[in-house]
């Protein structure tokens, strides 16, 4: 793998002007779009992009109007990471050099339908760059729980009432579980902290194989908040710990932000719709987890 | 021509043939009966007798999403399935002959559980008649071999960018051994050009793939797709004319009939049992019966011309269903039918299901079958539908 | 048509020997032939058959094989009840044994066969491995094929070492059944 | 070119006018966004320090560098306004259609 301080670093001021996700049908402020487009935008005009079923397909492709501005494709729901395998493979058999391959799937295209495919593909170590752009719920359904619907979240499917207490579990630890294939690189991102993604994503196009990146994408939609903050509350989601930045590289975990004191979760909850019936014992099980989370990857990780 | 036989079974058959149509990706999941051809396919790779990428990927579902996601740069390709593979991979069968990426698969015909079975039958492939595949039936291995070659050249038509699907029947055929010759590599490499399609992902000309459709135009796709289909029929019987012309063997295309001039009494059968039954025609015809067999090789596109033309010349129709859809009756009677019924003209006929789960088909049973065919026609029977080898006692 | 079953364990190489002579009666005989195992998964040491046919035409005849002309026995262990259904009366049935004659009553309706194929497969490989051992002997025996189309198949399947030993079981097979 | 442009679309007359298959020319766009907004971005050009915090988030891409200056393709902006929220120098206002 080239060294990163071999790669040149793409920014806002030196990253192309061509725009490769353009006129799609996103609800305004999406925060997966951003994801989308700014890691198109690092990989370049030689990217063949796979979606499954999910928002940015839904919101790419509907004919007559084409939003990538380079060559995309839907995917099978559970198969886009063995259909990009397909496309890296067919286009290299072809003779095709200097180009990358990338998936874009949601939480639930990853953790959960997609998973099969998405193991066989880094276990095939196939050269695909993988990136999950995590909104934490089946938001193109309709904002159903997923996998990555973390803690105490009212969705359509986990109500919030008397009988299910909105999500009782915690997120899946979709990071780790992918380190856990000894991924050469994965990495998980929040668009809230642009330059860190920008800087994942050209260190990803650099590995030639699998990798990997988990990247935090607000949903004004399905999380009840303004179209304006969607940047924010991402940044927030890393600023009170909730989310961490973290990389594997070389079988070796890195926590890239360690914060000494983490901004309030109480405030960064209850900016949102989805969590605002969580008690104040909700909220402590909230901190608690994350406590003990970050005690393990400071321990291990730092 | 140099002599080129070789003893192998079924399954090395369709290997080979596979070989000489050089595709650029192989992707399939082991399954019995299919697990040989690709265990060979694997083996002349490693040997560098076959220049393709060899996915060993997790699951049938991903085999045909690798598939297509290779024919999506325009890369030939090969995936092989069976059974509960085949109804793994059925939301990606549809989703390729949608996608117009002309994919070639092998499936080795077998039972579908429950109850678990691994031995032969035809009711996988058969359920997944509407997923927009071209389905061949073979009868042998070399025809398995010739199918490969000619399934790429009909797939990859311009006209019909469709994938398609060579099915035999699991251990019958894919576990024999017997003689096949196999095809001199230029004469295939002159057969079978290079691939082009204009539905494809390309640095040049890039696209968007896969996309939705508004209610406004989703009609359209689909009709273009039947339409497509229905274009094959004339591409299948050039590829059939040409492949006789440069390799000496002739199909008849979409059907093949055997001793059906002045039948009285005809079987429709695919794949394998077809042989059988040929034995057992020459013994009656010795007896002085005019029986006779409709091989039906296409079950997409259907032969309607062709059944309806053999209704026209004969008294009583009969068809072996190694499958059945049910509350109903076999499918390829079904089939046969619906395509008897568009002539005026009253033919006895009779469906008989059986062969499932590896049950064998005997002589005496095919036998028995045109003999009934003859006493309905004699008593101007109503249709029967029949198992014909339940071994015990049944309610009816 | 002709019609051999092969009784074997699996892992005995039955199916081999059904597929050997499958190919010197087509590749090396000009005739036609099929060869294939009982079907279903292989398991070692299971009791396993194996099936021959060869015809002077193309066989079209895809139906289980109901009346065998030659049965070969690898191991005479297998000899049980019921072993009999499926032979044409009067077939040929060859068993790897030192003592064909105890079989004489209980397989009375057969022309009965023995060779002491342990013995020259441990002679020549230092090994039990009886297929070609007893394929040779069947050629002997039958006459199906010849010993030049038996030798020659040999060597279309295996690699050259294997086949000059093999070649030799097969020599010593079709002379002891000529004595 | 630097984003793709709106372009007519031919409405199909004959089956043969569609594509074969669900495949299309990448980057073609028929219809515009403009219709989804309420609020319009305003730039105050005076105030902007041309950092690109705005082109950098903006979810459709719509914000683009023209010589020294930032400028908005309001053909395909939906209002959003995170590109007014994040502006350090809240150079940018949201203004009604």
């Amino acid at each position: 793998m080239t060294k990163v301080l071999d790669i040149p670093k793409v920014n806002a001021k030196n990253m192309t002007e061509k725009e490769f996700f353009y006129g799609h049908k996103a609800c305004a402020g999406c925060g997966g779009s951003i994801a989308v487009r700014l890691a198109l935008k690092v990989l370049g005009e030689r990217t063949y992009s796979a979606l499954p079923a999910g928002c940015m397909s839904a919101v790419g492709f509907i004919y007559p109007q084409m939003a990538f501005n380079s060559n995309a494709i839907i995917t099978t729901f559970p198969g886009s990471a063995s259909m990009a395998a397909g496309i890296a493979a067919g286009a290299k058999a072809l003779g095709q050099e200097d180009f990358k391959t990338v998936v874009f799937a949601g939480d639930g295209g990853t953790a959960d339908i997609g998973f099969q495919a998405l193991s066989g593909m880094i276990d095939r170590n196939d050269d695909v760059l993988y990136i999950c752009y995590d909104n934490e719920a089946y938001m193109n359904t309709g904002i159903q729980k997923s996998g990555l619907t973390p803690y105490g979240t009212k969705t359509t499917t986990t109500p919030a009432g008397q009988n299910i207490p909105g999500t009782v579990t915690h997120k899946k630890n979709l990071f780790e579980i992918i380190a856990a294939h000894d991924i050469q690189y994965a990495a998980t991102a929040s668009i809230g902290y642009p330059q860190d993604f920008l800087n994942k994503v050209n260190k990803a196009k650099h590995v030639k194989g699998a990798s990997f990146i988990h990247v935090y994408a607000s949903c004004p939609t399905g999380w009840g908040t303004p179209t304006e903050t969607s940047v924010e509350i991402a940044k927030d989601a890393v600023d009170c710990g909730l989310i961490f930045l973290a990389e594997y590289e070389d079988g070796e975990y890195k926590l890239n932000r360690n914060p000494k004191e983490f901004r309030s979760v109480e405030d960064y909850l209850k900016k949102q719709g989805r969590f605002k019936h969580m008690s104040d014992a909700d909220i402590q099980c909230v901190i608690e987890n994350r406590d003990k989370k970050w005690e393990r990857m400071r321990k291990n990780w730092l | 021509m140099k002599n080129n036989k070789v003893f192998i079974s079924g399954d090395e058959a369709v290997a080979q043939g596979v070989r000489l149509s050089r595709p650029h990706v192989v992707a399939a999941y082991p399954i019995t009966p299919q697990t040989i051809t690709v265990e060979r396919l694997s083996e002349m790779v490693e040997a560098g007798e076959m220049d393709a990428e060899y996915m060993h990927v997790e699951s049938e579902h991903s085999a045909i999403s690798a598939t297509m996601g290779a024919s999506a740069v325009g890369a030939r390709t090969f995936t092989a399935s069976s059974s509960q593979g085949l109804l793994y991979m059925a939301e990606g069968l549809h989703y390729c002959s949608g996608g117009r990426w002309p994919v070639v698969m092998m499936n080795a015909n077998r039972s579908v559980a429950l109850p678990w079975s691994i031995y032969g039958d035809q009711r996988d492939s058969l359920s997944l008649l509407d997923s927009g595949w071209i389905q061949v039936y073979v009868e042998d291995a070399q025809e398995a071999l010739d199918m490969i070659i000619q399934a790429y050249k009909i797939a990859e038509h311009k006209d019909v960018l469709t994938p398609m699907m060579v099915n035999l029947d699991g251990f019958i055929l894919t576990h024999t051994y017997e003689l096949v010759e196999i095809p001199d590599q230029e004469m295939v490499d002159h057969f079978l050009p290079a691939f082009e399609t204009p539905n494809k992902m390309s640095f040049e000309n890039p696209k968007n793939l896969g996309f939705s459709s508004r209610p406004d135009d989703n009609t359209e796709f689909k009709y273009q797709q039947n339409e497509a289909m229905f274009n094959a029929i004339d591409v299948i019987h050039k590829t059939d004319k040409d492949f006789a012309d440069m390799f000496g063997r002739k199909y008849h295309g979409m059907v093949e009939e055997y001793m059906c001039e002045d039948a009285d009494v005809v079987l429709v059968a695919l794949g394998s049992v077809c042989g059988t039954v040929r034995v057992v025609i020459d013994k009656m015809r010795a007896e002085g019966k005019k029986v006779g067999l409709l091989k039906i090789r296409y079950m997409r596109p259907f032969p309607v011309e062709e059944v309806k033309d053999l209704a026209k010349r004969v008294k009583a129709i009969g068809v072996i269903d190694k499958d059945i859809s049910f509350g109903y009756e076999g499918t390829v009677y079904t089939n046969v039918n619906s395509a008897i019924s568009q002539i005026d003209k009253y033919v006895f006929k009779s469906n008989f299901v059986g062969g499932l789960g590896g049950r064998d088909i005997t002589k005496a049973e095919i036998e028995d079958m045109y003999n009934k065919l003859y006493a309905g026609l004699e008593n101007k029977s109503e249709e029967t539908v029949e198992f014909f080898s339940l071994n015990v006692e049944s309610n009816d | 048509m002709k019609e051999i079953r092969w009784h074997g364990r699996g892992g005995q190489g039955g199916f081999t020997a059904s597929r050997l002579l499958g190919i010197a009666a087509s590749v090396h005989g000009g005739k036609h032939a099929l060869a294939f195992p009982s079907f279903g998964p292989e398991r070692r040491g299971a009791p396993v058959l194996a099936f021959t046919k060869i015809d002077e035409t193309k066989i079209h005849d895809r139906s289980e094989v109901q009346e065998s002309d030659f049965v070969v026995v690898m191991d005479e262990t297998l000899i049980v009840p019921g072993f009999e259904k499926g032979i044409k009366p009067g077939a040929c049935v060859l068993i790897n044994t030192q003592d064909v004659s105890q079989y004489a009553e209980q397989l009375k309706d057969f022309e009965l066969k023995g060779i002491d194929a342990t013995s020259l497969a441990m002679e020549v490989l230092g090994r039990p491995i009886t297929n070609t051992a007893m394929y040779g002997a069947l050629a002997a025996a039958s006459g199906l094929v010849s010993k030049e189309a038996a030798i020659a198949s040999i060597h279309t399947e295996m690699k050259p070492k294997l086949a000059q030993l093999n070649e030799q079981i097969v020599e010593k097979a079709f002379e002891l059944m000529n004595n | 070119m630097s984003r793709p442009k709106h372009t007519e679309y031919q409405i199909p007359q004959h089956i043969n006018d569609y594509p074969t298959g669900p495949q299309y020319d990448a980057g073609f766009l028929p219809e515009k966004n403009a219709g989804w907004r309420t609020f319009k971005p305003v730039v105050n050009h005076d105030e902007c320090i041309y950092c690109l915090r705005c082109y950098l988030l903006c979810p459709d891409g719509t914000i683009m560098k023209d010589n020294g200056k930032i400028k908005i393709d309001m053909d395909y902006c939906k209002g959003c306004g995170v590109c007014a929220h994040e502006c350090p120098k809240d150079a940018i206002a949201m203004e009604k259609e």
